[in-house]
């Protein structure tokens, strides 16, 4: 490749897709280097809002449907390693670099209260590998890479979640499970992996697409499939492999979990996209696998005993925690449908998702900032002292039963949709069913809030500026996301089309 | 184990072999087994070594705390570093072609050369940093089931 | 002068282990050398405790040839014991002197007790050695007293 | 050889013994990679499995509990989720290419390209050491990034980040 | 020519009896009974094992950088394998396993250790 | 399928099935043991039981490993084995033992705050201070967690 | 050939050290095995890359060596220092 002579320079654009995962990665040993603490979190934030910038530029770049590949030290795909931006990648970039950088100024006055000071700088070179983690998960376009960067994520993901501790010791049990699962995922993977190289002899997913098309099924592709279901899934918390999410979201320091909430699933639920849909042929495995029957079921009883569970929780927080285990379900049952319209709503729903449980998980991060704890009885009546964060935690609720004008409706609506296109009308029924369920969590919350009297003796002041910003402006994106209905859906189709489009859609 | 004679002298002698066939492993990478990472792990093992014989305080004079957590750093940056060189140069991230346009074996050689050192480094501290994490706490000595 | 002479071992050893002789990979090996000899001078000066190499290197070497040999014979003793059906072990814990003076010179004599199958230093005390024998003799004492004036003999003559 | 290692782990009460097994299973791996070719892996598994990850293990048992206390947990279902993937793993070898089969994909597909590229485009013998650098460089980048997360991660738990000066415990007792 | 095949015979001769010592010394770490007489059985591994065999390795690369890597080897597992011996030694000693003596003799006691006590200052 | 072509099929799947036991070990190690550290080290079995099968898929009969002579004079006879897969697992190694530092790190801490690196003491310990909660809390639903 | 003879006699020596391994009884008979098994190692590797004709691999030896003399130390390291409390400064741990 290099040996050409008439080399054109490459320019700042050309880069972009690098950039987007060199900014943040290499930003976490600047902090750690330069180890100022008053420096550290700036840092963070710059690069947050950089890759935020250039995530912006990408999807503007790739909405139209096009393709940007970018080859990693000049070598060709089947041999390096590539950088592939397509509109599904580009939207669950843009969710993840939002979110980060949004949660980041949250993250200032939330961390110090609930961190030691001495461990700020490392709590921020953490978060950066995080994000890079997701990142390079989200933009590879190797299936080796993929493995590796899900690892940083995981790794740092652990080590937040730890952080917990200062505030109550079960989080280090909780990070210990999430190890365990996620290393258990992770090595499920790598078989899958190690299976389907066996088979095809490559590892750059357009090209793994190829083969397994020319091959057809044969038993080790289908192996290599259901581990890598089983791996991502346990990254997901599909149903059945939940068990570390809800210890893990509710132990994490508040910032993490928000950050956690809105980005780290939804960038596996995006992984196992891009496996079933660009790698394994849709055709191919759903009607040799009938992988429909396995995952559907498991999304409807998310669905319902998730919700079950949240509606009996006393801990808001992890109230919380069980919804979004329910809420997975709801974007499983999408991806099941194998329909265009299906996959909208799955990625519609995981974008309105993110930012909706973003939303509350913030408001949560402020209630326990306020009042030491997320328990409903700790918590009751502070809609009246701290109106503003109980109006956002509101509209966050509202978001998440799907109540029409917010971001939540859309998805749900097109997943009805889908369901009824599909002709499978007694699912629709269940969608409405579970959402009134949520109805009834939700309810719990806004009475702890509004209605019952705040303890005696306790008079919570409003929230800092620096939280209550970036919580209002995901608010409001609720809102406007449920308003401005094409953003998403457009974003959403064009990226739903490129999945089914199989491998077509890859080169 | 400062009084213990035999692997104090032995010790002495073998650190600085060890260090030796770290950076043997080191540069040898591109003809023999081995580079960046393993040589990281064995020069992290020569001290920790050192400090199994002699003590966590005298090694930690040797090679400071402070020094290692800003080598776990600049290793990781020398890696990324490069990339960027060469990015800087119009080339592709990486693409170590880009350190000698003319002859681009030379420049792989040039760009894999920096880049293990950048491996080698970040694995040395890092894994001297765990071993100094692990090794600096206080242990417990409830239970007596000896 | 020392460091000079550390240098010129592990220079001697990079080039033993490299095998490629290129400016590029000498020079590094120089790098190394130096960087090596300067963590080790680190090492000197906090922990101080320098080992200093005060060993005849002609004698030493003669030394070695007669330790094989002893070594040949002991192993021969060892594995009779290990074939006979009844394992004739007279297991004995006993301590000898010795006499080197430098630590070094003490750690080749504890060494070599150790590599002779059928002895095994156990301890270092000041002035003498616990040593544990699986099949004690009576004579065990004098060979190993023999062992000591040889490894005494390697030692430079002039340390303090 | 292994699988008894193996079984000796799950059977052994006393965690150093288990340590020390680990370091043995290791060793044995090792060697398993010598004989089929992968020197540079059986180099890295030593150093690791035998070296750092020893160690740490003592590291962690000198700071915790030295022996397993028995558990009267029921082992059905641990044995169910083993039988399954067990089954399915062996389900999927059924269709695989023959051990050491020179026509296999894996071994017709990408591999050769790098073989032979490696000759030509880098020039240095060591092929694993080209791709690990150059053509799967990226890959190494992010592998440098684990490890370095690992440290922070170490770092972050149970020691924490030290200045040149004890800087931080001044600012600390400044902010509170 | 003649030569060849004198450096064959000596080098099997070497391996031979190298691999007859290392099974010797594994039997006798098998068969012997107690700890301490154990670890005379591995010297055997230790020493005799590791010269013959690395010297009929030698024979048959010839006088090359392999040899020296060889030699390297050898005089390193040669240094550190009798240290080790003796630290697993000593450290049985001092953590009170006491070989059983032979009758008629008296081992030699090292002065007696304190008793393996608690650090009051971490035990809880 | 003759006698022999099966045969043939048995031992060219002999090592994938070895090592499909042994990883299967492993993760009963770290699925039905209660000991912390143990299912740290079982992990480690998985994983390295994982690196075998790759490594195993990049054997060529016949081959030696892909590095080259010095000098780059590469006969074109000799056969090479597959040196991708061992770069894979490399990276893997690595991976594995960061993934074992922070475990280990995980249970200092956690022994330091629970005092037991037993899960079932754990899951005790977790229980009454999940009551303890209940009990100023109002009762909650979903088990321990 | 005769590099096969020697490698099949290190590893009947190493299952034989290996049920040593297994027998225990004390963690001093373990240790011992340990570190004998670790020799056998460094063997065999020599002999395997002699038996394959790529004796260059011997790097591989001597990390083994290297490593298991320090696994070796790391391991007794503990031993003492459980087994000796106080008054010597083997428990560097405990100093800070």
């Amino acid at each position: 490749m290099s040996v050409e002579s008439t080399h054109v320079a490459m320019t700042l654009n050309d880069h972009l897709p690098i950039l987007q995962v060199l900014v943040p990665l290499a930003t976490a040993p600047l902090i750690v280097l330069i180890g100022s603490r008053r420096l550290t979190w700036s840092l963070a934030f710059i690069a947050s809002a950089l890759s935020f910038v250039i995530a912006i530029l990408l999807l503007m770049q790739v909405i139209d449907g096009s393709v940007i590949s970018y080859q990693i030290g000049g070598w060709a795909p089947p041999l390096g390693i590539e950088y592939r931006v397509d509109a599904t990648n580009a939207f669950v970039l843009f969710l993840v670099t939002g979110i980060s950088t949004l949660v980041l100024p949250y993250a200032r006055e939330s961390v110090k209260s609930e961190i030691p000071a001495r461990h700020h700088t490392l709590f921020y070179a953490a978060f950066m590998l995080c994000l890079t983690g997701l990142l390079g998960v989200a933009i590879t376009g190797d299936a080796f890479n993929v493995f590796v960067f899900l690892e940083i994520s995981s790794l740092a993901t652990y080590v937040l979640i730890a952080q917990g501790s200062y505030r109550d010791k079960r989080a280090l049990t909780a990070a210990y499970d999430y190890l365990i699962m996620g290393t258990i995922g992770a090595t499920f993977f790598v078989i899958g992996l190690g299976m389907l190289y066996m088979a095809t002899g490559t590892l750059n997913m357009a090209d793994l697409a190829d083969r397994i098309a020319d091959q057809g099924a044969n038993r080790t592709v289908r192996a290599a499939f259901a581990f890598i279901v089983v791996g991502m899934g346990l990254k997901i918390a599909i149903y059945p492999l939940h068990l570390w999410l809800p210890r893990a979201y509710t132990f994490a320091p508040s910032a993490v979990t928000v950050f956690l909430a809105a980005t780290a699933t939804k960038v596996a639920i995006y992984v196992l996209l891009r496996f079933t849909f660009s790698i394994f042929q849709p055709a191919f495995m759903f009607e040799v696998n009938t992988l429909e029957f396995i995952i559907l079921p498991f999304a409807i009883l998310a669905m319902f005993a998730a919700s079950f569970i949240a509606i009996f929780q006393s801990d808001f927080k992890r109230m919380l925690a069980y919804s979004s285990i329910a809420q997975i379900g709801y974007m499983l049952l999408g991806i099941s449908l194998l329909t265009d319209t299906g996959l909208t709503a799955a990625i519609a729903h995981l974008f309105n998702h993110g930012i909706t449980k973003a939303t509350l998980f913030m408001g949560v991060g402020i209630l326990v900032l306020r009042s030491g704890g997320s328990f409903y009885n700790r918590i009751q009546g502070m809609g009246k002292t701290m109106p503003w964060t109980s109006a956002a935690i509101v509209i966050g609720g509202l978001s998440l039963i799907g109540v029409p004008g917010t971001a939540g409706f859309i998805s749900k609506w097109v997943l009805v949709e889908a369901t009824i296109e599909k002709g499978w009308w007694p699912i629709s029924i269940l969608i409405v069913l579970s959402s009134l369920l949520a109805v009834i969590y939700v309810w719990r919350v806004i009475e702890v809030l509004y209605l019952k009297a705040p303890l005696a003796g306790t008079n919570y002041k409003e929230a800092p500026l620096t939280m209550l910003i970036p919580m209002w402006i995901l608010a409001l994106a609720c809102i406007y996301f449920g308003f401005a209905t094409d953003v998403t859906l457009t974003a959403s189709r064009a990226a739903a089309q490129g999945l089914l489009a199989g491998s077509a859609g890859m080169m | 184990m400062r009084h213990h004679l035999i692997l104090r002298v032995i010790t002495k002698l073998l650190v600085g072999a060890i260090m030796l066939f770290a950076f043997y492993v080191q540069f040898h990478g591109d003809f023999s087994p081995g580079g960046g990472f393993q040589a990281g792990v064995i020069m992290a093992v020569a001290f920790i070594l050192y400090g199994l014989v002699f003590s966590l305080h005298d090694v930690q004079q040797v090679f400071p705390p402070w020094l290692v957590h800003k080598l776990i750093a600049l290793g990781v940056l020398l890696y990324a570093g490069t990339g960027v060189v060469s990015m800087f140069l119009g080339y592709g991230f990486l693409d170590y072609g880009a350190f000698t346009p003319d002859h681009p074996a030379h420049g792989q050689h040039y760009g894999i050369f920096a880049v293990e050192l950048g491996v080698g480094i970040t694995v040395t501290a890092v894994m001297v940093a765990i071993y100094y994490a692990f090794a600096s706490r206080p242990p417990r000595l409830s239970d007596e089931e000896w | 002068m020392r460091i000079f002479g550390a240098i010129i071992v592990f220079l001697g050893l990079w080039l033993l282990l490299s095998g490629i002789y290129k400016p590029l990979t000498v020079g590094l090996g120089v790098v190394s050398t130096l960087a090596v000899v300067f963590i080790l001078t680190r090492m000197n000066s906090i922990d101080e405790d320098r080992v200093e190499i005060e060993i005849k290197p002609v004698g030493f070497l003669l030394y070695q040839g007669w330790l094989l040999v002893e070594i040949a014979k002991a192993n021969w003793v060892v594995t009779k014991i290990i074939l006979a059906p009844s394992m004739p072990i007279k297991q004995h814990l006993f301590s000898i002197p010795y006499t080197q003076k430098s630590d070094l010179g003490q750690v080749i004599f504890a060494n070599s007790i150790t590599l002779t199958p059928g002895t095994v230093s156990v301890e270092t005390e000041p002035g003498q050695f616990l040593i544990h024998a699986v099949a004690y003799s009576n004579d065990d004492k004098a060979a190993l007293a023999d062992m000591d004036r040889r490894v005494t003999a390697c030692e430079k003559a002039d340390i303090s | 050889m292994l699988v008894l290692t193996a079984i000796a782990v799950v059977r052994m009460r006393s965690l150093f013994a288990i340590a020390m097994l680990s370091g043995v299973f290791s060793l044995l791996s090792a060697l398993l990679f010598v004989t089929l070719d992968a020197v540079d892996v059986a180099f890295t598994e030593a150093a690791v499995g035998a070296g750092i990850s020893t160690v740490l293990v003592l590291g962690t048992l000198a700071l915790t509990s030295r022996y397993e206390k028995p558990t009267n947990r029921s082992p059905a279902l641990p044995l169910f989720v083993v039988i399954v993937t067990g089954a399915a793993l062996i389900y999927g070898t059924l269709d695989m290419p023959n051990f050491g089969s020179p026509d296999a994909p894996a071994q017709t597909h990408v591999g050769p390209d790098y073989l032979e590229g490696s000759v030509h485009e880098i020039d240095i013998p060591n092929v694993v050491t080209s791709i690990l650098a150059s053509y799967r460089g990226y890959d190494t980048l992010g592998e440098t990034a684990v490890v370095f997360t690992a440290g922070i991660g170490v770092l972050l738990l149970i020691s924490g980040l030290s200045g040149r000066r004890r800087r931080d415990d001044e600012e600390e007792s400044e902010e509170t | 020519m003649s030569l060849d095949t004198l450096v064959d015979v000596i080098s099997w001769a070497l391996m031979l009896s190298g691999s007859f010592f290392v099974i010797i010394g594994a039997i006798g770490t098998l068969r012997f009974p107690d700890f301490w007489s154990r670890l005379h059985a591995v010297s055997i591994t230790d020493s005799a094992g590791v010269i013959l065999l690395f010297a009929g390795m030698c024979m048959q690369a010839g006088f090359t950088l392999i040899t020296v890597k060889l030699i390297i080897i050898g005089v390193f597992l040669f240094v550190t394998g009798p240290t080790a011996t003796h630290a697993i030694a000593n450290a049985a000693l001092v953590s009170g396993l006491r070989p059983k003596e032979a009758k008629g003799f008296t081992g030699v006691e090292p002065e007696p250790l304190t008793k393996p006590t608690a650090d009051p200052a971490v035990s809880e | 399928m003759g006698f022999e072509l099966t045969q043939e099929y048995i031992f060219g799947h002999l090592n994938y099935w070895l090592f499909s036991v042994l990883m299967m070990t492993g993760l009963y190690i770290v699925v039905a043991k209660g000991n912390l550290v143990k299912k740290i080290v079982g992990l480690n079995i998985f994983q390295t039981s994982v690196f075998m099968l790759y490594i195993s898929m990049g054997k060529v009969t016949g081959g030696t490993a892909p590095i080259f002579p010095l000098d780059m004079q590469i006969d074109p006879d000799v056969i090479y084995s597959n040196p991708l897969p061992h770069v894979l697992i490399l990276t893997a190694i690595v991976v594995g033992i960061a993934t074992t530092a922070l475990g280990l790190a995980l249970i200092v801490r956690i022994q330091e705050e629970f005092n037991t690196i037993e899960e079932d003491d754990i899951l005790k310990i977790e229980r009454a201070i999940t009551q303890a909660e209940n009990a100023i809390h109002g009762e909650s639903m979903g088990g321990p967690a | 050939m005769m590099f096969a003879v020697a490698i099949i006699a290190v590893f009947i020596a190493m299952v034989l050290v290996m049920v040593r391994l297994y027998g225990g009884p004390t963690l001093y008979d373990r240790v011992i095995a340990v570190n004998s098994f670790g020799t056998h190692t460094v063997l065999l590797i020599g002999l395997i890359g002699f038996l394959t004709e790529r004796p260059e691999f011997l790097d591989i030896a001597l990390l083994y060596a290297l490593i298991n003399f320090v696994g070796t130390i790391a391991i007794l390291k503990f031993f003492r220092y459980r087994a000796i409390g106080d008054n010597l400064p083997v428990n560097e741990e405990s100093e800070q």
